[in-house]
């Protein structure tokens, strides 16, 4: 079979293509990174943990790529202003979780203990340990140790959790946290997702509604 | 038959393929950056919220959904119509089933973006895929909107189908003339066609097998977005009749589509010889039953819901027939029925000019009625108080635009790469040339299709 | 017994002081959207005071209606969500669960009674207003629809301590922050699933009406008609 | 990866090309040591009293912890504290009753406000132009001692003045005691819009100078002249519940309310009859009631002071037909316990007493004074401070003198530069005093004028207490203790004034020997009635009450008034129309015009928001040719505002009304150049005994002008089809 002979590149009909394409992606690409570089003057957003808001690629957070990560859960492990040590507080100490936990018994949060808890018995004892220091420090500045979370949610799982009924119900702690008196700090080593909270309240014929937890 | 004419066919029909002109890198041009616009209002529109379109409370869909419908109606001229046509065996369709099975390709694929963007988080729209996820948990299919997920996927993957099918021997033929990349590609896209007897006979049978069953898929599909509205207790929404009054629409709006696009091929592809003024004239007598028909569906949904005369409707009819929404909706009676009717009965009225001119009315008052099925309804849902209006913001009308520029230019495209006349079935039309001759003159002279 | 909560609301008692109003928006965090958007018609308002004139001058008088979510038991908002976040929860309420709301504001479009608000924009609060949200409830962000709940961390929060005390619910233990504000009693918030609480009383007074019955939606709000003067003469 | 994150990826192409580093500036902030013991996530209840109007609402306020950003010895940073996040009615108090009205639910942005004054402030820049600098509170007291001291050298201390909104409690006589004790005059008490009126006429039939408490919930007639008393007149949320029972509390027995008025209010809305009458001739109509009553010897009574009174005569002057003005009296007289009210514009013609004596006689002959289902008088316990010194008059004399008398001025909460008619030059009275000091949370129309601001604390953060003038039967004096610890660095004003009167050059050791307002609080309560755990007692619950002696009502043969006719300024023919102002459902007279919750809140009759309007009826727009929108000009003899119209059919063809509350100058983003203010077109017409502003004696005239309208209503259908309403 012979090939037409008309003049044409053979060529163009991909080039049109790539051309095409290739504008569609830079204005697409252009208008995407005009609206990023918007975002931090964005509109006003208060952004305390308990009103920042969620919704990916919207104002809602501060920056695309934190947008992203709540999207797909990904979460950097906590890594704590001082090497605090669950165990000897749990084995020689012999202390119980809701001794510096409070929380957890009355209320929805467990409470991360303050630097005043930590005083009461650290202003006496182990005084020569570094770490122990460091808390003395901070409260000599008055100021709170910045602990971070190990566990939680996104804003966008609109999750309303309370210790409370759980305790109740005679759950333990570890079977939501694992056992973090053979961790030295606390590790997320149990993924707090829907599946396993409803598995859990199917056992325990707690009410899977909806609203039990999500409002 | 004359191997001269043949050949004389087919380069006609393959110049658009081979010959590239400066107009057509201007047009394509012009085109992307519209479209362009077009997402890049979208990125907007996702990144600051649904707040910048006019969307309001108590009128929660606007243009969006008004395209959605539109878009979905103009998808069913093609392939349903040459599945018909081929299932009839009219022989005048043999240039006319590609372009028209384009559309739908297209259309549909614009149409479904339309729910996409009027999600007011669009991020997550994958939650309608059915899969077992570590959530427990699965779409509601008590939902149309699911029901609509479903359905224009299948008609969508049929169509393409039912595209891609009767082009293979086409692929063949100009992989046969090409070499380099081409012949590569469509090397590949020809499966292998080698033009066997065997292969010609699966694919006859193939063709067959697809237009019985596109059929009902086509109708199926508009009336599963004709749900999305009779399903809701909302005024004059909740009818029975929208299924078939959406799927009359769709192919009104269709064949007036299918009408506009041929005239404006034929005229840049220079193919004046192959899509002739009895194509056009027997498209519009089509559309002419279609428009009777949409008509007589109209008259029955005002004068039942008059007759009926509940308050919470009066109000919504009220506001399309004299209040706020009136002049749209007599501007749509114009283009829909009173524009189309003499430019297609009257014999001497009837030319290509016509038909394309009463099509292009047709096309805005279908989108016409698009609107006012959804607006006004909205507008004068509930109790008195809770009333509301609509105005579409620059999104969402920028939005609109850019959709048909994308249909253009994806038609553009199509036919620089496939032959926008399937040029075998051409061939297969002229071996049995004088028969089709004869044809036309007896259908002149009946009036009749075919 | 799954409870079955309702109200009643006597429009003879109703002043349309909209205490209801402000302390809905109060307890559930619901955005002040601002005056342009509220030009386009964007307020939100869970509950709010419908007024119907009705005469003319100088005979003329002013019928007002508080209407919120009627917590429909055949509610259209439910089925046609294509992803389950509005669904009828055990209580029978028309839960709107806010994470797996996608934002087709099909809900909004087939409820009745236009009782469901769209967050077209992500709400901010100008600091330190921001102190004043209740965390208790989530804030909901762009593109998420929204509704009266019936307070349901109320509700919760009311099971709760009742389950830690093991002790059955008590009629009018839980109250909305409407039904606590409202200063006339006009009302009523309770358990329709026990034949003795009040609410369940006043459903069955022949003053009882329903919003928009004809729809079909049998909801769980009823409206207690305005009395006569001339009639309670008559008695 | 598995198939959920596959899907997201799918969801998500695109997106990584545009991924930026995250940052959130909140968890980068220091956090300071809590300052106080609380547990997380747990709600704890406060009482608390509302300070917004004179009912003197007892409220709970719940506190859940929460992160504040605060200053801590310089250093910016996150402190742990408790948080007031809403109020709600105290149950236990008798006036709240457990309820609490919309502005009182919204009160809790004034603490909250973005707009707050959050340190004290120094004038920089001309006075009233704004420019303030931060100052310490060390040199903002040096400041006010040394212009205080400085008056005293000059031996002028009778050149103090001390401006605040009406005040009640230990507040009230902290103040007076101040200014006695330094030498100075009384302070004034601004309320143009208060009810003097009424007070004196109830001190002349009842020997109470005092606002009525109303037993509705008892009572089965009440007809209302013109008091918006489930709205916004008097102790509206104790009346409102009582409204409540009267209509269905009681099985059998419903009892009837009649609203007469010219332009229907939120309260006339809820009447089972609704009266138009003329503005100003209320008053006519009551006496034509009485008459009526003697003349069938339903009660005794002196046929002859009431000759002129006659149905026939009284349709005539007031417009109401004869039939129904004898109708009404009958049922009046034959349901009872009935009660009379009157309040609010009736009061604010130039014949207010007239009306208001009319009322009370109509009380007196209804029988229901003192009885349950009737009128009482609360006991004012501890209620020892002298009368205040005139406003009007003050003005009068600084625009008077070439230079003012006054030197300075002390401002607490009055902004009377928006809330009085512009014809009384208010500002330029205190333009011209050298020294002006403000203890206010906010800079508005009059404290923009103050050369040193103090700023307060909120209601929330400081000590508060109340005696409420009406709404219990019995006696109350709330006191509650602060509900949360300030979040700016703000003081109380009465902690200032006692700080600054123990040091200024002759201390006031001696009559103010209270370190702290608490310590003068503990005291004054303790005296109110002595016992050991009093205080405590008082401040856990929000205050005491009880029986304490009968709420006496002198019982009295009625007294017939003499007629006076009420006079307008501008005359009928350029001025067609009655101009009736009235505090907005939201805003009252405009001080709470800065909180969003209340701009946001449709206004229940006209649905409007965020915009000030004025009602006109139906057919006197359409005689106009005005469609609702429409903005119009309305101009009196005093001057010309622009507002768009709202059409109303519940307002006399002859009357157009329009709400105070908007217009501000400077109060806040939130209210700064909204709508427009009708205050400052009113005449200053008074009513003659007690000198108050008679705010509905203005007639005006409307014009259309185009402008665009900022008419925003909540109402959906109302946008567009106002008819479709009826």
């Amino acid at each position: 079979m012979k090939v037409i002979k008309n003049g044409v590149h053979p060529h163009r009909g991909m080039l049109t293509l790539l051309i095409i394409l290739g504008i569609l992606g830079v204005v697409g690409l252009a208008s995407g990174l005009l609206f990023e570089s918007s975002i931090l003057k964005g509109q006003p957003i208060a952004q305390n943990p308990p009103v920042g808001t969620t919704g990916v690629f919207t104002p809602a957070h501060s920056s695309v790529s934190l947008a992203v990560r709540h999207f797909f859960g990904w979460r950097p492990a906590a890594v704590q202003p001082i090497a605090f040590n669950h165990k000897p507080h749990l084995e020689q100490a012999q202390m119980e979780c809701l001794y510096c936990h409070a929380g957890a018994l009355t209320g929805p949060r467990a409470t991360i203990p303050g630097v005043n808890s930590c005083m009461t018995c650290h202003n006496t004892i182990a005084k020569d340990k570094p770490a122990v220091q460091q808390i003395a420090e901070y409260f000599n500045r008055g100021e709170e140790i910045p602990w971070q979370r190990v566990y939680g949610w996104n804003d966008e799982a609109h999750l309303r959790f309370n210790h409370a009924p759980h305790l109740a119900a005679s759950v333990s702690c570890g079977k939501c946290h694992g056992d973090v008196g053979s961790m030295a700090d606390a590790k997320r080593i149990i993924d707090h997702s829907m599946n396993f909270c409803v598995t859990c309240h199917k056992e325990k014929k707690a009410s899977i509604d909806c609203v039990t937890c999500h409002f | 038959m004359t191997r001269k004419s043949d050949s004389s066919l087919t380069d006609d029909l393959l110049r658009p393929v081979f010959e590239t002109s400066t107009k057509f890198y201007v047009t394509a041009a012009v085109l992307a950056v519209i479209v362009a616009a077009g997402f890049g209002t979208w990125f907007y529109q996702i990144y600051w919220g649904m707040g910048v379109t006019g969307d309001n409370w108590p009128v929660f869909w606007g243009l969006h959904e008004t395209n959605f419908v539109f878009w979905i109606g103009i998808s069913h001229a093609g392939t349903l119509i040459s599945a018909i046509l081929r299932i009839v065996n009219a022989t005048w369709r043999r240039p006319v089933t590609r372009c028209a099975e384009v559309i739908t390709a297209f259309a549909l694929m614009i149409g479904a973006m339309f729910p996409l963007v009027h999600l007011g988080r669009p991020w997550l729209a994958w939650w309608l895929i059915p899969y077992p996820s570590e959530r427990l948990l699965w779409p509601n299919y008590r939902s149309p909107l699911v029901w609509d997920f479903f359905a224009i996927n299948t008609y969508l993957l049929s169509s393409l189908l039912f595209l891609a099918l009767p082009a293979i021997p086409d692929f063949a033929l100009i992989r046969d003339r090409t070499t380099g990349w081409r012949n590569w590609l469509y090397g590949k896209l020809s499966l292998g066609w080698q033009g066997t007897p065997r292969q010609w006979h699966r694919l006859e049978s193939a063709m067959h097998m697809m237009a019985l069953a596109i059929i009902p898929i086509a109708i199926s599909v508009h009336t599963i977005v004709s749900f999305d509205f009779s399903m809701a207790v909302v005024p004059m929404w909740h009818s029975t009749i929208f299924g078939p009054y959406f799927v009359v629409g769709a192919i009104f709006s269709g064949i007036a589509a299918l009408n506009i696009v041929m005239a404006i091929v034929r005229r840049m592809l220079h193919l004046e010889k192959y899509l002739q003024p009895i194509h056009f004239r027997n498209l519009g007598k089509l559309m002419l039953a279609m428009s009777l028909l949409w008509g007589y569906f109209v008259f029955n949904e005002r004068l039942v819901t008059w007759y009926g005369n509940t308050p919470h409707e009066m109000a919504a009819l009220w506001s399309t027939q004299l209040g706020r929404y009136s002049p749209m909706f007599w501007t749509m009676i114009f283009c829909n029925f009173i524009l189309p009717f003499p430019l297609l009965t009257i014999r001497k009225l009837r030319s290509i000019t016509a038909t394309v001119i009463a099509s292009c009315g047709v096309v805005i008052g279908m989108w016409l009625e698009r609107f006012l099925i959804i607006v006004p309804s909205l507008s004068y849902k509930g109790t008195s108080y809770s009333w509301g209006t609509y105005l579409p913001r620059w999104p969402e009308i920028v939005i609109f635009g850019a959709s048909f520029a994308a249909m253009a230019l994806l038609y553009l495209l199509f036919s620089k790469f496939i032959p926008i006349i399937s040029i075998w079935e051409m061939k297969v039309g002229q071996h049995s040339k004088i028969k089709v001759a004869a044809q036309v003159q007896e259908s002149e002279a009946a009036g009749e299709l075919v | 017994m799954p409870h079955k909560w309702g109200m009643a609301v006597d429009l003879d008692r109703c002043t349309g002081c909209e205490a209801c109003v402000v302390a809905c928006h109060s307890e559930n965090n619901i955005p002040t959207v601002g005056e342009t958007e509220a030009a386009r018609g964007r307020a939100m308002h869970w509950i709010r005071i419908e007024r119907y004139w009705e005469g003319e001058f100088p005979e003329v008088q002013v019928k007002f209606r508080p209407v919120l979510c009627q917590q429909c038991d055949e509610a259209p908002c439910e089925p046609v969500c294509p992803t389950y976040a509005s669904s009828h929860s055990e209580d029978g309420l028309n839960s709107q669960i806010y994470n797996r709301c996608i934002g087709t504001r099909y809900c909004a479009n087939a409820c009745g009674y236009n009782v469901r608000f769209f967050n077209f924009f992500t709400p901010s609060w100008d600091k330190p207003l921001h102190l004043q949200l209740n965390p208790d409830v989530s804030v909901r962000e762009g593109g998420v629809m929204e509704k009266c709940t019936f307070c349901i961390q109320r509700i919760n929060a009311g099971k709760v301590s009742a389950g830690i005390e093991q002790r059955p619910l008590l009629d009018g233990e839980i109250q909305p922050a409407c039904v606590q504000s409202c200063t006339a009693n006009a009302l009523v918030f309770g358990d329709l699933a026990d034949p003795d609480s009040t609410v369940s009383k006043l459903s069955k007074s022949p003053r009882g009406t329903k919003l928009l019955e004809e729809l079909g939606t049998k909801p769980k709000v009823t409206y207690l008609q305005r009395g006569s003067w001339d009639d309670s003469q008559k008695r | 990866m598995d198939r959920r994150n596959f899907l997201k990826v799918g969801a998500l192409t695109g997106a990584s090309a545009t991924l930026t580093s995250c940052g959130n500036p909140e968890h980068q902030m220091i956090r300071f040591i809590p300052e106080e013991e609380i547990q997380g996530g747990i709600a704890i209840w406060k009482p608390s009293v509302c300070p917004l109007c004179a009912t003197g609402c007892g409220m709970l306020v719940r506190v859940v912890d929460g992160e504040a950003e605060v200053i801590r010895n310089g250093k910016k940073g996150l402190i742990q504290m408790g948080l007031a996040r809403k109020l709600e009615g105290n149950p236990a108090h008798p006036i709240s009753q457990g309820k609490l009205c919309a502005r009182g639910q919204a009160a809790i942005q004034v603490t909250y406000h973005p707009d707050r004054i959050i340190h004290p402030l120094k004038r920089n820049g001309v006075r009233g132009s704004g420019p303030f600098q931060e100052i310490t509170w060390d040199e903002a007291i040096t400041i006010l001692l040394s212009q205080i001291d400085g008056l005293a050298a000059a031996g002028s201390q009778n050149a103090l003045a001390f401006l605040t909104k009406p005040m009640r409690g230990q507040r009230q006589t902290l103040i007076s005691r101040f200014m006695q004790s330094y030498g100075a005059p009384p302070p004034m008490n601004f309320d143009p819009f208060g009810d003097q009126v009424l007070r004196r006429a109830n001190a002349h039939s009842f020997g109470h100078e005092q606002l009525p408490t109303f037993d509705i919930a008892q009572s089965r007639y009440v007809i209302s002249f013109g008091a918006d008393f489930l709205g916004t007149w008097n102790a509206a949320v104790p009346q409102s519940a009582g409204y409540g029972e009267m209509r269905q509390g009681k099985p059998g027995h419903r009892g009837k309310f009649v609203q007469v008025e010219a332009r229907m209010s939120q309260t006339g809305a809820n009447a089972d009859e609704w009266v138009p009458v003329n503005p100003g001739t209320e008053g006519v109509l009551a006496l034509g009631m009485a008459h009526v009553i003697v003349n069938l010897k339903l009660r005794p009574g002196n046929l002859a002071a009431l000759a002129e009174y006659t149905p026939a005569e009284v349709a005539k002057r007031t417009g109401v037909k004869t039939e129904r003005i004898e109708r009404l009296a009958r049922e009046f007289a034959e349901n009872s316990p009935a009660i009379a009210i009157i309040g609010g514009t009736p009061l604010a013609h130039t014949n207010g007493m007239f009306s208001a004596l009319a009322v009370n006689t109509l009380n007196t002959l209804s029988g229901s004074m003192g009885k349950p289902g009737g009128i009482s008088f609360m006991p004012q316990p501890g209620k020892d401070a002298p009368p205040g010194t005139s406003f009007n008059k003050f003005v009068t004399e600084q625009l008077a003198s070439p230079e003012s008398p006054v030197k300075a001025l002390l401002l607490h909460e009055a902004n009377p530069v928006y809330g009085s008619p512009s014809a009384w030059r208010v500002r330029e009275a205190l333009s011209k005093i050298p020294f002006i000091a403000s203890f206010g949370s906010f800079i508005d129309e009059t404290s923009i004028l103050a050369d040193l601001v103090l700023p307060d604390h909120s209601f929330l953060e400081s000590w508060v207490d109340d005696v409420p003038e009406s709404g219990a039967g019995i006696a109350v004096a709330s006191v509650a203790p602060p509900a949360m610890r300030p979040i700016h660095q703000t003081r109380a004003m009465p902690d200032v004034l006692l700080d600054v009167s123990h040091r200024l050059a002759k201390p006031l050791q001696q009559p103010l020997p209270w370190k702290t307002y608490e310590e003068m609080l503990k005291d004054s309560f303790e005296s109110i009635s002595p016992g050991a755990d009093t205080w405590n007692n008082a401040i856990a619950n929000g205050g005491v009450w009880g029986k304490t002696g009968e709420p006496g009502v002198r019982p009295l043969v009625p007294l017939f008034p003499r007629y006076s006719e009420p006079e307008f300024d501008g005359e009928g023919v350029q001025f067609p129309f009655h101009f009736l102002p009235y505090k907005s459902q939201s805003f009252l007279d405009g001080s709470l015009a800065h909180l969003p919750w209340l701009q946001e809140l449709p206004d229940v009759l006209s649905t409007a928001m965020w915009s000030s309007w004025v009602e006109v009826h139906t057919e006197t727009a359409r005689g106009l040719g005005l469609v609702q929108g429409d903005v119009v000009e309305i101009s009196s003899t005093q001057g010309k505002i622009q507002a768009p119209v709202l059409l109303s059919p519940g307002i006399a063809p002859n009357v157009i009304a329009m709400p105070m509350g908007q217009g501000h100058e400077t109060f806040t983003r939130f209210a700064s150049g909204r709508g427009a203010n009708p205050i400052s077109i009113l005449a200053p017409m008074a009513e003659p005994e007690t000198g108050a502003l008679a705010w509905a004696a203005t007639r005006v005239r409307i014009s259309k002008v185009d402008a665009a309208s900022k008419l925003i209503l909540f109402a959906g259908g109302m946008r567009e089809h106002p008819d479709d309403h009826r």
